[in-house]
């Protein structure tokens, strides 16, 4: 555990949450949920978690955006909250 | 202190601004340029953890992971974009 | 219905935060979790699987069951999305 | 071999899901024998491993051979093997009856359905057998995964209800991996043996508090337990009739027994009963679920969904049984399992006869059924009959044995709340006789009226099963008294 | 140095050539013994097919071999042990790999350059890095000035580039170098935004055009064929 | 119905891409002993360059080389070999799962057998999870309708 | 191999400059085209430095080949995104930001 | 109270992201939000298994210098405890399958109701 590294990540993780679930635009709030993948990737590696690092930058990077940009794009991309 | 450590945290506070863009960022193109631009920086952030910890070996594979996968994200958008709502 | 939601949320997040009280500190090398189970992981692993990386040692030996169900769930989200969505089967020549 | 029978149960049906789906892309024809091939197969081997448990007592099989802490254990004591025993019988028959709606509701997906209706009943084997906390989890998103694919495969609305289904069973596991959590933190042990003898030092800390919580919400969510069952009735009305036959009966029952084995075996009684008053909040709630169910199912006039909501109604007679928490109320509610499975079935069963045969499941037009398919109504009286609780059959067993428990709790407010619904639970069933059995014929078409409606019994791979379960229900409520004393006693957990 | 080069590639080019005419020969013989009573146009026809099946399973062979020796090497990075449970499972799945996609690495390459490409690759990389360098100081600069000095402009020109891949090393480099970035190439129309005028002004000039070329030896690429199809003329003559 | 790019570059250089990635994800599958990496890793990335391949080259050559039946089979595959391997220990006297039954299959230590145990699983894993991966991402992508079905059923979407 | 260790930090330095360049570019730049001109190349090189930065601190070992080869997918990967994105943006009709025609009279 | 503060700072971080995935998943009205919310509420938990794991001075929970080095004592504290991060795997899979299932449940929604609002689907229900 990196301890300076762990506050920012934190705030950052809380960022991108807030921010994934308030944008109207559905592929921009796949999108940022795609960052917070990456902080979330960041964060376990820093807790020396480096599998499950692994497991979430494989899943998010090769799996997770493909899979929701995929349904975004077979519905609708618009939302009303 | 260590120079890893600071370079760490010199990495992060500019993810920070980017995040500004990510999150404010008009239109979803900005927000991909913006997320493309943080993955680059998590690559070489996951490296330094790497030399924090001496266990540089075990992180690269993570880094590899992205460098290698990061891209197809990007694409799929575009590609959406493109082919306005199809994929 | 939103406010209810709300409420819901903050009343579930309080709770949880009330149970973190009495948890060990984080990071803390004698807190439970780290002196039952784990340190006979650690100690034996590599003596009796022959694998350095204690998390697959226990991922696919100790704990393989696990892993078993493990892939049975990803295995049950394919045929799922294929029962759900699939429409036609194709023609077989 | 013989030691081997508590991995069997589970492992059988799972590789023969994998099987069925090979076989079953070769031709389709395969997916139904082989499916009730390994069903009878764990069948049997649930019932070797009921045998062996009464003859020797609980049975502990260690996976991949490492020892408890370190390994997975599965500890089958009376509790798992009857439970147990109880899925794999009421998984076979529904299996057996799913052959002909099956073809006729679904006939593009028959070789998926079969494998998920497999990797379904794998799920609950494994919930029920398995003594790790964790492994509990992953076989429960197993059975849970399974259960949202299979409910939206079925009619209008099903997708809807599926994906409230999906949100409320991922928020409930996801409160039970919670509450793992807490417990590794302060514990350092996921083996249910092994923390509860590490919990009773434990019992003030507030960690523990917070995670017995969490696992209360999050099986009753699983269960459908009152507050929390919004996702119930239109997941089970939307279902496939062979799908909500088997879900119905079994995931309400499998989150029962959880229930019992968190807070009776995991936490020792002493904490869930005086430490914390939580089986009298719990004995609230199922008095609520009991009487809001039958009431909501009094306004219903699709059969099925009325069903539903009497389901919330039953799952409350369980959790009234927990909530007593005396000898007397937790016999009823183990027997109140393997009882209102075998109602439940009975019941869900004969709707998908009858939807089979004239296509819709209203109340009103029930009518001249008891001409048309006279086994199956009788099934249904029967069932009605039990879930009322008139003596002969088994309802009335576990009934009488959660009233003798209230009275010895000495809540009689809890006796009342049983005898009312009782009482509306025979206004319930007799609007549904009345309208299927008690419709005078003559009115309609003078003179030819008797020719005029065939007899159109179910077909047969329907009726078995269906005339199994009215058996079962008769049968069980004579055998009562020897299952509870070769059984169920030992089944109580100790302390009681 | 140009001409030695070029010589050397149309030898090394003939030589491939007669290797896969004498085994098409070969075949070609086997075949008329079998066909012998057949009209000489069909037997023509049909050798003229073998001849190019034969040189099109080379190409494949080729190919896979190639693939295989680059993802074992590539493997071998990776994995960092050289015991020999550790290279058989490597030989395994590179050959699993090459079998897989084999046709994707190299999709359509042409005879007998790869070597030469890859010297005048490394040649030419100090160049495109100074160039990847100045281009970045020059966005810094805009980006950290305070005024800004920015004047983005979309030019479009046509590139005399044939094959896909010095497309794409063309696209990236443009991607990476002096403020430029390609947005679009439609039938071989590049259009590129260019940051700034003087930017624009340098593109045009073509000079990472020619190197691009140089590298992928688009500019001899022509003659080459030529002598190619002279040389089969030859053969059939002798 | 996910259609070809008409961009040579993005084509070119996912094509250039795809056999590193490919290689790179059986090197997670085999060398999960050593650094972090295992089955599930290695058959996600698998997954995801055919996924690569089906968005960049779209269906109709995307299905030459990897089929939604090929998917499905080859994940059949994978966990059969694993339960497979439990299987046999079964029947080689062990418990379930206790890949120390294998050593006298394959006269090594019993430490050792349990490495090669863990190496079969993790193959098999790998597999069953690649053939997932893509099955889900076709599923979704294309909204479960095939191209040649599409007239048939009369759907829009 | 301490002399590896002050020779890695010239890149990183090096390398910071440019990746603050990029993000400041990424933040001021008054249109998406521009701001992507910032991210695509600047983004790359400072990668490649540090990578380059790393792998000298590494010492010469097949980890740092790694690192190394973690940089050439990136000059593979990243100016490809780049184009796709600006690709689509042009696609989609994005308007580039033009100087004011007057200003430039 | 810096001391307690600086031990929990990361239960009380975990507890805020998962409220956030809550209330997205009950309160939000959009089902591809409440997806979101899901992956959200479940990376957080997983956050909640990584940190129990931590161990201060631990290293990564694989053991140096490869095998067949018998000769020094491996010592427990010396490592991170990977027994959270085995069950996290685990989840983290379960979390993919979920989503997966999610989706395909939601392209069968969109495809009955051509929307994906909750209010305009339990109107056209309504009716």
């Amino acid at each position: 555990m990196i301890v300076a590294f762990d506050f920012i990540l934190l705030l950052f993780v809380i960022i991108c949450a807030i921010a994934a679930i308030s944008v109207k635009d559905l592929l921009s709030a796949v999108y940022i949920l795609g960052a917070y993948s990456f902080f979330m990737c960041l964060l376990w590696a820093e807790m020396g978690a480096v599998d499950v690092a692994f497991t979430e930058a494989s899943v998010s990077a090769g799996i997770g955006t493909v899979l929701l940009i995929a349904a975004v794009s077979k519905t609708k991309r618009r939302s009303k909250d | 202190m260590n120079i890893f450590l600071l370079f760490g945290m010199g990495l992060f506070s500019l993810v920070f601004l980017c995040l500004y863009r990510a999150v404010f960022g008009p239109g979803v193109l900005n927000r991909i340029a913006a997320i493309s631009a943080i993955g680059t920086k998590t690559l070489v952030i996951l490296l330094l953890m790497g030399f924090i910890y001496n266990r540089v070996e075990m992180f690269v594979d993570i880094s590899m992971v992205y460098a290698l996968l990061n891209f197809i994200g990007t694409i799929t958008a575009a590609k959406y974009l493109e082919m306005k709502g199809e994929l | 219905m939103r406010i209810l939601a709300l409420i819901t949320v903050i009343i579930t997040g309080i709770i949880l935060i009330y149970g973190t009280v009495d948890m060990p500190d984080w990071g803390d090398p004698n807190s439970p979790a780290s002196k039952h189970v784990s340190p006979g992981y650690i100690e034996e692993a590599l003596e009796k699987t022959a694998t350095p990386n204690i998390v697959t040692a226990v991922l696919a030996d100790y704990r393989s069951y696990d892993t078993l169900g493990e892939t049975a769930v990803i295995f049950t989200a394919g045929i799922a999305c294929i029962l759900i969505l699939r429409r036609r089967r194709r023609q077989r020549k | 071999m013989i030691s081997q029978s508590p991995v069997l149960v589970v492992v059988i049906p799972l590789i023969f899901s994998f099987l069925n789906l090979l076989f079953g892309w070769w031709k389709k024809g395969f997916c139904y024998p082989i499916t009730l091939v390994a069903l009878s197969l764990s069948f049997l081997a649930s019932l070797h491993t009921l045998n062996t448990v009464i003859t020797s007592g609980t049975i502990h099989y260690y996976l991949g051979g490492w020892n408890p802490p370190w390994g997975i254990e599965y500890v089958v004591d009376h509790l798992n093997a009857f439970v147990l025993v109880i899925v794999s019988f009421i998984a076979l028959l529904v299996a057996i009856y799913s052959k002909k709606s099956v073809e006729k509701e679904l006939p593009e997906k028959i070789v998926y359905l079969y494998c998920l209706f497999l990797l379904q009943v794998t799920g609950f084997l494994g919930i029920v057998v398995t003594g790790d906390m964790f492994n509990l989890y992953v076989f429960l998103e197993i059975a849970s995964l399974a259960g949202y694919a299979l409910i939206a495969t079925g009619e209008d609305g099903a997708p809807f209800a599926s994906f409230n289904y999906v949100i409320f069973g991922t928020i409930g596991a996801c409160f039970y991996l919670l509450g793992v959590g807490y417990l590794y933190i302060v514990t350092g042990s996921l083996n249910i043996a092994d923390l509860s003898q590490i919990l009773p030092d434990l019992y003030n800390s507030k960690v523990v508090l917070v995670a017995f919580a969490f696992f209360l919400v999050g099986v009753s969510i699983k269960m459908a337990l009152f507050p929390l069952h919004v996702w119930l009735p239109d997941a089970y009305t939307y279902a496939p009739s062979a799908v909500s036959a088997l879900l119905a009966p079994l995931m309400t029952k499998v989150g029962a027994y959880v229930m019992i084995r968190i807070m009776f075996t995991v936490f020792k009684p002493y904490f869930s009963i005086e430490l914390i008053p939580v089986t009298s909040i719990l004995g609230w709630m199922a008095a609520g679920a009991i009487l809001f169910g039958a009431i909501l199912a009094l306004a219903q006039t699709d059969l099925k969904r009325m069903l539903a909501y009497i389901l919330v109604s039953e799952v409350g007679y369980i959790t009234l049984g927990i909530g007593l928490a005396n000898r007397n109320g937790l016999t009823g509610a183990i027997l109140h399992i393997l009882n209102d499975a075998f109602m439940m079935l009975a019941l869900f069963l004969v709707v998908g006869a009858i939807m089979y045969r004239s296509g819709n499941r209203e109340i009103p037009q029930l009518r001249y059924l008891h001409r048309k398919m006279p086994f199956t109504m009788a099934v249904f009286v029967i069932a009605a009959l039990s879930v009322i609780g008139i003596p002969p059959t088994c309802g009335f067993f576990s009934k009488w044995y959660l009233i003798l428990g209230a009275i010895d709790a000495g809540k009689w407010v809890f006796v009342a709340v049983l005898l009312v619904s009782s009482l509306l639970n025979v206004i319930l069933f007799f609007r549904c006789i009345e309208s299927a059995y008690l419709e005078p014929v003559a009115e309609h078409a003078s003179g030819g009226s008797e020719l005029v409606i065939a007899r159109e019994e179910s077909p047969l791979t329907m009726l078995i099963p269906i005339l199994i379960a009215g058996a079962g229900i008769m049968s069980f409520g004579v055998l009562s008294g020897k299952i509870i004393s070769t059984i169920i006693q030992f089944a109580i957990p100790i302390g009681f | 140095m140009e001409i030695t080069v070029l010589v050397q590639t149309t030898d090394k080019a003939f030589e491939i050539l007669e290797k896969a005419r004498d085994e098409a020969r070969e075949l070609l013989y086997s075949s008329a013994k079998l066909t012998s009573e057949t009209k000489s146009l069909v037997e023509k026809k049909e050798a003229r097919a073998i001849f190019s099946d034969a040189r099109q399973k080379r190409l494949a062979i080729r190919n896979f071999i190639i693939t295989t020796f680059v993802l074992f090497a590539f493997w071998i990075l990776l994995s960092g042990r050289f015991d020999a449970f550790h290279l058989i499972l490597g030989i395994i799945c590179t050959l699993l790999v090459s079998y897989l996609s084999h046709d994707l690495l190299f999709a359509n390459i042409r005879v007998g350059d790869i070597r030469i490409r890859a010297r005048r690759f490394f040649a030419a990389a100090p160049w495109f890095l100074g160039q990847i360098f100045s281009a970045n100081l020059h966005v810094a600069y805009l980006a950290l000035s305070p005024k800004m000095p920015i004047d983005p402009q979309i030019i479009r020109f046509k590139t005399k580039l044939e094959s896909d891949i010095s497309w794409v090393a063309l696209a990236n480099s443009i991607t990476l170098t002096p403020g430029t970035i390609t947005m679009d190439i439609r039938e071989g129309e590049f259009f590129v935004h260019a940051l700034d005028r003087k930017v624009a002004y340098d593109l045009n000039t073509g000079e990472m055009e020619d190197k691009i070329a140089h590298v992928f030896m688009e500019a001899d690429h022509i003659y080459i064929q030529d002598v190619l199809d002279v040389a089969r003329i030859f053969g059939a003559l002798k | 119905m996910i259609s070809i790019t008409d961009d040579i570059i993005i084509r070119t250089v996912s094509r250039v891409l795809i056999p590193f990635i490919q290689v790179y994800a059986l090197y997670v599958i085999m060398h999960g002993h050593h650094s972090p990496g295992g089955g599930f890793q290695g058959g996600v990335i698998l997954g995801a360059s055919f996924i690569l391949y089906l968005i960049t080259h779209g269906l109709e050559e995307a299905k030459e080389r990897m089929s939604e039946l090929k998917a499905g089979l080859l994940s059949t595959f994978g966990i059969l070999l694993y339960s497979g391997i439990g299987l046999l220990c079964l029947i080689m006297g062990r418990n379930y799962l206790d890949y120390g039954g294998l050593s006298t299959l394959l006269k090594v230590i019993p430490a050792q057998a349990r490495s090669l145990g863990i190496l079969g699983i993790e193959i098999g894993v790998g597999i069953a999870v690649m053939g997932v991966m893509f099955s889900v991402f076709f599923d979704i992508s294309t909204g479960g309708i095939l191209p040649e079905d599409e007239e048939d059923l009369g759907v829009n979407r | 191999m301490y002399i590896l260790h002050i020779a890695s930090i010239p890149f990183l330095l090096v390398s910071f400059f440019f990746f603050l360049a990029a993000t400041v570019g990424l933040l001021r730049f008054p249109d998406f085209f521009c701001r992507l001109h910032s991210t695509g190349k600047g983004d790359t090189l400072a990668v490649l430095l540090s990578l380059i930065g790393l792998s000298i601190y590494e010492g010469f070992s097949l980890t740092s080949l790694k690192i190394i080869f973690i940089a050439v997918f990136m000059f593979l990967a990243q100016p490809t995104s780049t184009h796709a994105i600006s690709r689509a943006a042009m696609r989609c009709g994005l308007e580039p930001w033009v100087k004011k025609k007057e200003e430039i009279k | 109270m810096f001391d307690f503060i600086l031990s929990k700072y990361n239960y009380w971080i975990y507890v805020i992201l998962m409220m956030i995935g809550f209330y997205a998943m009950i309160g939000k009205r959009n089902l591809i939000k409440k997806v979101i919310g899901m992956n959200i509420f479940q990376t957080a938990i997983i956050l909640f298994f990584v940190s129990t794991a931590a161990k201060r001075g631990g290293t990564l929970p694989i053991i140096e210098h490869g095998h067949g080095h018998g000769a020094h004592a491996i010592q427990a504290t010396a490592y991170i405890n990977p027994l959270p991060h085995v069950l996290m795997l685990t989840a983290i899979v379960v979390m993919v399958s979920t989503l997966g299932v999610a989706l395909a449940v939601l392209i069968a929604i969109y495809r009955r109701h051509n929307t994906l609002e909750e209010d305009e689907i339990l109107r056209q229900q309504q009716k």
